[in-house]
């Protein structure tokens, strides 16, 4: 199976369709055994990216509620 | 001069108007509608000119009194405002009794007071104010004014040992929610002839400090005593400033038309007060309610993204396991099909064999049978009949030659006595040579007689 | 007269043929006076050994038609 | 009348042709009486030989269709 | 009857179509008596040799689909 | 990241209303994960701005400022 | 029965495909007794790959979901 990559710029939400696309076709059992293994790479390296994107936002977003220390419980 | 003239003393004079006046007047009060040109108290007891008006010539004039109880049950009933109705310039309507004092003359003793002719004659001042306003373009400019959202400084117009001025301030500095604030104060008489040309001095004054709000507050007061709050000048100078107006002018009613004019106004200076650190205070809320929403909003989102995340992570896994295996059961199935499928074409196969088989003995052994029954019954029944025929035939032609025989053989006339002869074995009957000394043959029925013939004797 | 004597060996047509030979004889009266007792002789014994011939022959076919019972009517 | 045998290798169409030359024979009365017995013996013969030929043929198919059991009803 | 062997090259198909051939022959009477119980052989040996056949092939078959064990019930 | 910066001249009810703008978008869901975290960003950075605004502690008001100014209108 | 051998290049559907086609030859009887062993052969040898395909697809996606652990009860 051929490296796959994904394009760094690819954005959360295209991320999610083609991961969703991948998923219905998988439901439909639109998708050959000789695809599979290849979409299910692909399919992982967008839920990688997705969850990375995921929680580095969820992080930031913490980082943003308690800048300095964790003990702030209340941010203002 | 005659001295029939009646002389009076004045005293005998003033009695008899007393009387007369006591006489026909006293059970009897009247409704009276005056201004009040000038007004004075004391010990309690008001005294009034009142004059009456017309084309602005005075036609009429008169004193009026009311006696310190009358003036506090009447001042209760008005709550109080009866201190601001009695003042020069007012037009009142007043329940009063004449009267004939002997030394002080003729009075109207004040019996009791109807505000509405005053408040009336306010209202319509009012007014007449607020168009005066429009028209010159300043009844909005306040209005248009911008209010920050957060006001910390704050310039304060008003009497300082007032009540509400102290209300005011108290309430803005001892408060849970935002005491951050800066007060610039500008002390004006609130109250009286002097309040309008100190508040309009005041409001000019705090035109000049960097300050976000002018606060006007008065601590509340009868209908009459705001009455300085309808004045012209102070309303001009509050939509002129530059600096937005916020009014607390303690009343219950009606606005004054500093309310009006003003940016904002708030019934007493302790709303003012409220209303300003309850705007820091909604506003720090607010902002504190929108990040809150913000971060609870991001948070949910991410949440629920990875919610969606592990479904669709888990229906990949699933659909995938799911292709797998029915991939796999395909496998399974297309075995068991062909495994059928082999196994119908080999008993077809089987079945057509024993057909095949089983037609051919058949066919064999009906042509078997045919043959039996066909083939050599009838030669053979026929070779019968034929050979039987043949035995007969010759049964028939041999008794035919033997009849021929029987008939035929001369042996039974040999029998009963004739003979037969023959010379050179032909019959002698048809021998046509020479008979005699021919040899004669005659056969007897046992005898074969040879002689010689001697003669011949023709019969 | 001596023995006449067939041959056994003679055949039925020859018997028949030497008789009607002797009977054509007898007709046209060709026989001598001395072979006419032997000639009938030999006819008789022609005759004879033709019916016997017959009857042989007739008894044989009918021990082939019917090998061991006669009352078997129909023998196949 | 000498024994006749049959050809053991006749075949079962030239008996049957052989005995239909016996019926022309006779049927043309082509047979001589000495003859006749010998015939129809051989015609028996020929019968004979026919029958066990179709018997021995029928029996033989049997035997190759039923090959060891004959209580069995249906082989196949 | 002499022994029938069959070309142990033979194909099935081959093999049914003589069958069928023979079949047919039976079916038209085109045939001996003579040689009619060969022929009867001869479809035996030919059912035999094909049922021999499906026997193999079926053996073949199932030596080919189920090599592994029978009492494993769901073999996924 | 990049960073974001608020315009000095920012009003806070401005503010207020920006913060309430990302607030509605977030609530209708108008945003995506890419965006999301530079949303929270500016959101705190708008909560920050109006915050120092409602702490900081003023200069008293006792001078008289340049009654004439044009910034006046502005007072922050 | 001679070695066939499947072209390693050939893909899962290509091979579903023939062994499809030989299930439906199979059940329209269009093949032979021949034939017939070869095929369910080569059917066979279809499935094995298929299947090996199968196992070597899912062990890959095993691969790819579950990297390093397998007690790690969510996958992705």
């Amino acid at each position: 199976m051929k490296e796959i990559k994904l394009d760094p710029k690819l954005k959360y939400d295209e991320a999610l369709e083609q991961l969703q696309e991948i998923v219905r076709l998988l439901e439909r059992k639109e998708i050959t055994i000789d695809e599979l293994a290849s979409k299910v790479k692909m399919a992982k390296l967008l839920v990688d990216f997705c969850r990375e994107k995921l929680d580095a936002t969820e992080e930031e977003i913490n980082k943003i509620i308690r800048p300095e220390s964790s003990d702030e419980a209340e941010p203002f | 001069m005659k001295d029939n003239r009646k002389i009076y003393p004045l005293a005998a004079l003033n009695r008899s108007l007393e009387g007369f006046i006591r006489d026909n007047f006293a059970l009897k009060s009247f409704w009276v509608i005056a201004e009040i040109t000038k007004c004075q108290e004391k010990n309690g007891h008001y005294y009034l000119d009142l004059a009456d008006s017309k084309d602005g010539k005075r036609v009429a004039e008169m004193s009026a009194n009311m006696w310190f109880s009358t003036f506090n049950r009447v001042n209760q009933d008005l709550n109080g405002e009866l201190v601001t109705i009695f003042k020069a310039g007012n037009k009142v309507l007043l329940d009063v009794r004449i009267e004939f004092h002997t030394i002080y003359g003729l009075k109207l003793n004040i019996l009791n007071v109807d505000p509405t002719i005053t408040y009336g004659e306010i209202e319509k001042q009012k007014k007449a104010t607020i168009e005066r306003l429009k028209n010159e373009g300043l009844f909005v400019l306040q209005k248009q004014l911008y209010l920050p959202a957060i006001i910390k400084k704050i310039a304060l117009i008003g009497s300082p040992n007032t009540s509400g001025y102290r209300d005011f301030l108290s309430e803005l500095t001892s408060n849970a929610i935002y005491t951050n604030f800066k007060v610039k104060e500008f002390p004006a008489t609130v109250q009286g002839e002097r309040a309008i040309n100190e508040v309009v001095k005041a409001i000019q004054n705090a035109q000049n400090y960097n300050v976000d709000v002018i606060v006007l507050v008065r601590g509340g007061g009868s209908k009459m005593d705001l009455n300085v709050f309808n004045e012209y000048a102070i309303a001009r100078e509050i939509a002129e400033s530059k600096i937005p107006v916020i009014t607390g002018i303690g009343h219950e009613t009606d606005e004054v038309v500093a309310d009006i004019v003003a940016f904002n106004h708030q019934i007493t200076p302790t709303a003012v007060a409220k209303f300003l650190y309850q705007r820091a205070g909604v506003f720090r809320s607010e902002l504190q309610s929108g990040f809150d929403a913000v971060i609870k909003i991001a948070l949910g989102m991410i949440g629920q993204f990875k919610d969606e995340f592990n479904h669709t992570s888990k229906y990949l896994v699933h659909y995938t396991q799911v292709l797998l295996k029915d991939e796999n059961h395909q496998m399974r199935d297309i075995l068991h099909d062909l495994r059928i499928a082999a196994h119908d074409l080999l008993d077809d196969q089987r079945f057509n064999l024993n057909l095949q088989l089983n037609q051919a003995a058949n066919f064999a052994l009906n042509f078997v049978n045919l043959k039996k029954s066909t083939e050599l019954i009838a030669p053979y029944e026929t070779i019968q009949v034929h050979a039987k025929n043949t035995i007969e035939r010759n049964r028939i032609g041999l008794k035919n030659q033997e009849e021929l025989l029987t008939y035929l053989n001369p042996e039974s006339l040999l029998k009963k006595g004739y003979t037969l002869s023959t010379i050179e074995n032909i019959d002698v009957q048809k021998y046509t040579g020479e008979l005699l000394g021919a040899e004669l043959k005659t056969l007897t029925d046992s005898r074969l007689i040879i002689s010689e013939v001697k003669s011949v004797k023709e019969q």
